[in-house]
């Protein structure tokens, strides 16, 4: 089915995001929404799933103009959506996720469950995800397995339109590819799959035409032949950018790190590496391979139970110098309804006092400083709650709490997800200067190209242990997949 | 890399049910060995009736904390269905009269509904505000206690069906009912669905304030019925009774294992929170434990009981 | 009025010679309360040959009825209903009857069902007795508050109140002002309704309070505000701070006895009886004097427990 | 793109806050205006004294609550930290019979911290099962009431600074320095950062166990004071005193637009929530009435409040 949003214009309160949106999609067609952070990518999806009214403009459904009031009429005509934001009600399983609203019932109206579970497994298979089992609880579940749910979900019934809000943030390796392949069955089927990522690669991989949104406004329709990932980056940060990654630097002095034998029963075994001061090493591995448990455990977040170099407790961790930004800057990275500046500020509140008292004015200070330092927007954001900033923006306060500690070993566990290629340039070169400053700093990464591009050394993890340890310089995307899935020569 | 994760959520729900089992088996086993008392017959029938109101309540809110809200003013209610069927008994048939009671606590918890769920007010305030209010209905009602002619009137709270009180298989009925609800119906699961995630359960096309108002109307109907059950165990109705009955309800389904953010709680383990309340009570009493001491080990053997509870469910 | 009787001891029940009396408080957290809990241990203490059993349903009256089911499982041989602020529990009645064992109320009567024995005071004397001390004390007249103890389903106290009514309404110089909210029987409720009262009614001239404890929070707030000299006070039950205060000749005048000591002590003694097999009195009003400076003395009990 | 945001956020505390001032300065005017006592100095100081308690409780109410718990056992707190004062005083000089009752509640604020804190157990029971351990032992401690004859014991509850009774400017200090803490020193922003993500408050080495305790011994300091301050008022200590008190303390807070979740409250609008909840109480007295009709007008105007503070949210 074909669908056409023509002058949609959206508001919220006094203030429009959506300037007038005029769009295209066709059956059997993948058409790719890229734009910056906060450019209105969101907002358009949330308008096409009927989860939010748009103030003004038409919807055409095959020429036809209807009008959706509810995530139910969308979801009447076929219109699927799968969300930014995970959704998945982590204290319900598999199936009931899955089936949500649509239960089987036999007679009587109870619910069927033998049929609920089986219909649940098919729509896993269905969707390639034969992995995941329907019977578990959704919570337990790690994030990219939560997110298949949320798209086998999104696959339940007759779908005309499939709406992904960046699948592939939290996904990697061959999850990523299952999704991929999805994705090509399904436009084969004739159904309408509108993309919206932050992965440049995948958009020209998987596109038929991609468009590009700017703040509010579609300022370009193009195709993958007739275009380039850095002519799509300018057209959405609307300047050139000249390089990605930065050069590399000088080699790395003192060891600032040292983790040797390090284990968490059921997590990672025998993990041992240093970090230098200066040195940028990316760790890569699938999901779920125990990176992110093995940092937290190094910042002292959750105890070891064998091995040497990691902390007892965060606090102790910060005292020497170390800082952790998480992977899920939601759940543990920021305190959404406070300010940005108490954001900012939370690291350092004790060493910035005067008598009993917080150093207002010092702070403040300190805050706006680094607020302009690594430019986060909007500019005059100190007394805004953090929850309002976008996404990026968000990371980038994350980062600034950190460097306001001022520390001397760098953890940063996937810094740039769901983050637009700007201001991700912006994060490179902020972690570079840092290196050059003489921190040392880990870059947990599912982004091989990144992990590549933007470390000196590459710490590869499968299935909880170190599979690899390789220069970057000499190493290559395919050698570093093959350590991370066990197929290296 | 999935081995280990699968099926945890059948296991936990078996490690706590075990652990919660063992708790209880494990007091009822004291009270048999400790006191004469326990095991006849008359103290059995006697915790059977015990439990009736903090049961019914504790099914109610259950529901209610399932959504993530609470509801206070479920005292308030038992008081005002009573009196009002008490008040109906001279004028109307005595099972006409017993469903206005229950009426008016579906009434009620249909106003407390609609406030936390349409106008997005804060469950507790909402709840709070209508104890208040309610309370003051039950004396406008009648200042008087009502206390009806009609013997009849004593049925329902005293009547027994062999060895089991009829008030207590009203209870055990309206948990059955209740669990079938809560784990077999679309409604019931949205229920629960809600206290995880509410927009989530908006996308899904399901429709939130409907169902929250629901559950309200739920304990609101649970109140009303364990009103005109007290009502006529009594054999009076007084617009003052039912004081703090939210407490127990609450600390049972507490107990139970249920989480007052909404989305994790059971009927089979809030039943087994109101088993628990009832048998330190009844412990309690069958030792002769002055009254004021009683308050005093009862608020600490609830605390060893949940740290029992949550040892075993971090182990489990 | 029937007095203690010391008669000699009738075979009980289990034939052992001895007896076990249920208790059933309905809420023992108050000093009436509690005291009258502690007279009957009391006074069976005294007794030698009886032993208690003490229940407390905590306000909840399904529980209290429970408990007298539990007391009956326990096979006592007669059960002491100390109902407090309950009105009646009629099915609770009908189950002691139908085990066959005598009930015996004190301080409340309940208002339906079959009980054996009552014993308890008159409140409505209690008021009127309160209302003509007043009266006696205003020859000028004046405005009485009346503090009352709530809720609104209180019998106890509404029928103090309306005895105090009774007397005062009939004295044209006297204007009665009733607080419209209530005090709950307890010295901080007294307090609060006392200020607000104050705040309304400045220059009253005496104040009625439907128990001693609220009494005693109203007498401070008179002083707060200076009032001492104004208002004088008229309680029941002969609290023992009561009993200090009249004693002392301070503003507060007068109670009407109702001594959770003596009925306790009745009401055990009144269940002893039954169980001897004696004839006793249905209902039996314990007298309340009136108690001012004059006789306080002899009511202050140092061993009493109220 | 973002200079909305801005004001939306400005927007809405400002907002709240004035709707909110402009609830209570439109609630004094309807007072002032029909009611020739409202603005008498006995009355005015009646609404200052009266506001002592529920003041002090909620001030405690809040911090917990901003930590996304609860403390149901401060009312019980006021009873034995009072009963305890009145006894000690016949032994001790008054100021450390009161510093002990102030003390008393510190330690039970204390335990009930320890227990959520680092036994992770649910607040609401924790703290429930505290308020009838706390009631038991005010019982045990004194089953009657205590009287101390030292005039001086009624000082503190009595005396006056000028127009302004001095336990009202303690409790206005306390709510004074209560808002410096939370706003101005580290501890205090810990507390508001760990009802809003404790996860993230923790990975910033901020031990959070040992400030949601300190939240809980504030809360038992703050209903320490509070019972001190009415035994002495009272002139006599009872067991019985504080049922239900932690109600009015949490209704202040969400009043004043504080979220149960936590990390969402302040101490001025706290504050305006008891001034509202007092001022009603006032009020219906001033008009005369009738007791259980101010009950059901109490519930529901404090619904209406919240109504229009949700209102005024929105469109802000
Ligand atoms: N509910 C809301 N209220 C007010 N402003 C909003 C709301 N939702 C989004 N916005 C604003 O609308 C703009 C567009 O947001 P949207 O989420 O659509 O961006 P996006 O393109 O999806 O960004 P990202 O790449 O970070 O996901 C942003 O400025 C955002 O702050
Ligand atoms: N909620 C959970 N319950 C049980 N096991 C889990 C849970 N979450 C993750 N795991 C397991 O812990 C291990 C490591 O988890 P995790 O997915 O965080 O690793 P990771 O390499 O950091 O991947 P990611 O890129 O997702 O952060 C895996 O074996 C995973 O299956
Ligand atoms: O008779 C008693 C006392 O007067 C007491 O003070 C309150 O309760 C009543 O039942
Ligand atoms: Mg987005
Ligand atoms: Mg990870």
């Amino acid at each position: 089915m074909s669908l056409e949003l023509r002058g949609v214009r959206q508001s919220y309160g006094d203030v429009e995001v959506l300037h007038g949106v005029d769009l295209t999609g066709r059956p059997g067609e993948v058409l790719a929404v890229v734009g910056a952070n906060g450019a209105g990518k969101s907002t358009l999806i949330r308008i096409l799933a009927g989860a939010q009214r748009m103030t003004s403009g038409e919807l055409r459904i095959d020429g036809e103009r209807v009008d959706l009031r509810s995530p139910h009429d969308a979801h009447a005509r076929g219109i699927r959506t799968v969300y930014q934001e995970l959704s998945i009600v982590g204290g319900l399983s598999v199936t009931e996720n899955l089936l949500m609203g649509a239960f089987p019932r036999r007679r009587g109206g109870l619910i069927d469950w033998p049929e609920a579970h089986r219909r649940a497994r098919e729509l896993l298979d269905g969707a390639g995800f034969g992995a995941i089992d329907p019977r578990v609880l959704a919570g337990r579940l790690s994030v990219a397995r939560q997110q298949m749910v949320e798209i086998a979900k999104a696959l339940a019934g007759e779908v005309k339109v499939l709406v992904l809000d960046e699948p592939s943030a939290v996904l990697a390796g061959s999850d990523l590819e299952s999704l991929f392949a999805l994705i090509r069955r399904l436009r084969e089927r004739g159904v309408l799959v509108v993309y919206v990522s932050h992965r440049l690669a995948e958009v020209m991989e998987l596109a038929d035409s991609i468009v590009v949104i700017k703040d509010g406004l579609i300022i370009a329709t193009t195709e993958p032949a007739k275009t380039s990932e850095s002519e799509l980056i300018g057209l959405m940060a609307g300047r050139r950018l000249e390089q990605i990654y930065p050069a590399r630097r000088e080699p790395p002095a003192e060891t600032r790190l040292e983790i040797s034998g390090l284990s968490r029963r059921g997590e990672f075994e025998d993990i041992s590496f240093e970090l230098r001061a200066g040195e940028i090493v990316g760790l890569f591995g699938l999901v779920g391979s125990g990176r992110s448990e093995m940092a937290r455990c190094v910042f002292g977040a959750e105890p070891a139970t064998k091995g040497n170099g990691a902390y007892r407790s965060p606090a102790e961790a910060i005292a020497a110098g170390l800082a952790l930004v998480t992977e899920d800057r939601k759940r543990s990275g920021l305190i959404l309804g406070m300010t940005v500046l108490d954001n900012i500020a939370l690291a350092t509140m004790r060493e910035n006092r005067r008598g009993p008292l917080i150093d207002a004015a010092g702070r403040k200070r300190r805050v706006t400083e680094m607020i302009d330092r690594l430019s986060i927007q909007p500019g005059r954001c100190a007394t805004m709650p953090v929850g309002s900033l976008s996404g990026g923006n968000q990371q980038k306060a994350v980062l600034a709490k950190w460097l306001l500690a001022g520390p001397r070993v760098l953890i940063l566990d996937e810094p740039t997800r769901g983050v637009d290629m700007a201001t991700r340039v912006d994060i490179y070169r902020m972690v570079d200067d840092l290196a050059r400053q003489g921190l040392a700093v880990l870059l947990i990464s599912s982004d091989l190209t990144e992990v590549l591009g933007a470390t000196d050394r590459v710490l590869v993890m499968r299935e909880g242990r170190l599979a690899g340890d390789l220069r970057s310089e000499t190493t290559t995307e395919d050698e570093i997949l093959a350590h991370a899935i066990g197929q290296a020569a | 890399m999935t081995g280990h994760i699968a099926r945890i959520r059948n296991g936990r729900d078996i490690f706590v049910t075990a652990a919660f089992v063992s708790l209880i088996v494990l007091l009822v086993a004291v009270a048999a060995l400790t006191s004469d008392t326990f095991l006849t017959q008359t103290n059995l029938t006697n915790l059977l009736k015990q439990m009736v109101t903090t049961g019914l309540l504790a099914f109610g809110m259950l529901v209610v904390i399932l959504t993530g809200g609470i509801d206070l003013s479920v005292g308030s209610i038992v008081a005002f269905s009573g009196i009002l069927t008490a008040g109906l008994v001279t004028g109307l048939p005595i099972p006409v009269a017993m469903l206005a009671g229950v009426l008016s606590g579906v009434g009620f918890g249909l106003i407390n509904g609609v406030l936390v769920s349409r106008f997005g007010l804060a469950a507790f305030v909402v709840t709070l505000a209508s104890l208040t209010t309610i309370r003051g209905l039950a004396f406008v009602y009648s200042e008087v206690p009502i206390a009806p002619e009609d013997p009849a009137f004593f049925t329902l709270g005293s009547a027994m069906a062999g060895p089991i009180p009829v008030s207590t298989l009203i209870m055990l009925a309206v948990f059955a009912a209740g669990g079938v609800f809560l784990t077999r119906t679309p409604a019931g699961r949205s229920i629960v669905a809600i206290g995880g995630n509410a927009e989530t359960v908006r996308l899904a096309g399901i429709n939130v304030p409907r169902h929250v108002t629901l559950a309200y109307t739920i304990s609101g109907a649970c109140a009303g019925l364990a009103g005109v059950i007290l009502a006529s165990r009594v054999g009076i109705a007084q617009p003052s009774v039912g004081v703090a009955f939210e407490l127990d309800a609450i600390a049972a389904c507490v107990i139970g294992g249920a989480s007052l953010a909404g989305g994790r709680g059971s009927t089979r383990a809030t039943f087994g929170g109101v088993l628990v309340l009832v048998l330190i009570n009844n412990l309690l009493n069958l030792y002769g434990v002055q009254s004021f001491w009683q308050q005093v080990l009862k608020g600490l053997i609830i605390i060893a009981v949940i740290l029992v509870q949550r040892t075993n469910r971090v182990r489990g | 009025s029937s007095g203690p009787d010391p008669a000699a001891p009738a075979a009980s029940a289990s034939g052992d010679g001895k007896y076990t009396i249920g208790v059933a408080n309905f809420m023992l957290g108050g000093p009436y309360f509690s005291g009258m809990d502690k007279a009957i241990a009391a006074q069976a203490q005294k007794k030698g040959n009886v032993e208690i059993i003490s229940t407390d349903a905590n306000g909840d009256a399904a529980k209290l009825a429970s408990n007298v089911e539990d007391l009956l499982s326990k096979n006592v041989d007669a059960v002491i209903i100390s109902g407090g602020p309950l009105e009646s529990a009629p099915a609770v009645l009908n189950s002691i009857k139908a085990a066959g064992k005598p009930v015996v109320l004190v301080d409340r009567k309940f208002q339906t069902g079959e009980y054996t024995s009552w014993i308890g005071p008159d409140n409505e004397a209690i008021g009127r007795q309160n209302g003509e001390f007043l009266a006696e004390k205003l020859p000028d007249g004046g405005k009485v508050g009346i503090i009352k103890g709530g809720p609104a389903d209180n019998t106890i106290g509404s029928a103090r109140t309306n005895g105090v009514k009774s007397v005062l309404s009939a004295k044209s110089n006297i204007t009665l002002v009733e607080a419209p909210d209530f005090g709950n029987w307890g010295s901080d409720g007294g307090l609060t309704v006392m200020e607000s009262l104050l705040a309304t009614n400045g220059d009253l001239k005496a104040v009625f309070c439907e128990n001693d404890a609220m009494c005693l929070g109203a007498q401070r707030a008179i002083a707060d505000a200076g009032k001492t000299d104004q208002i004088i006070i008229a309680g029941v039950d002969g609290q023992a701070e009561a009993l200090k205060a009249i004693m002392d000749g301070t503003n507060y005048l007068v109670t009407g006895l109702n001594d959770a000591d003596i009925i306790g002590a009745m009401g055990l003694d009144r269940a002893v009886e039954i169980l001897g097999g004696a004839q006793v009195e249905k209902d039996t009003v314990v007298p309340s004097p009136r108690v001012t400076k004059e006789n306080a003395k002899q009511f202050m009990n140092p061993d009493g427990s109220f």
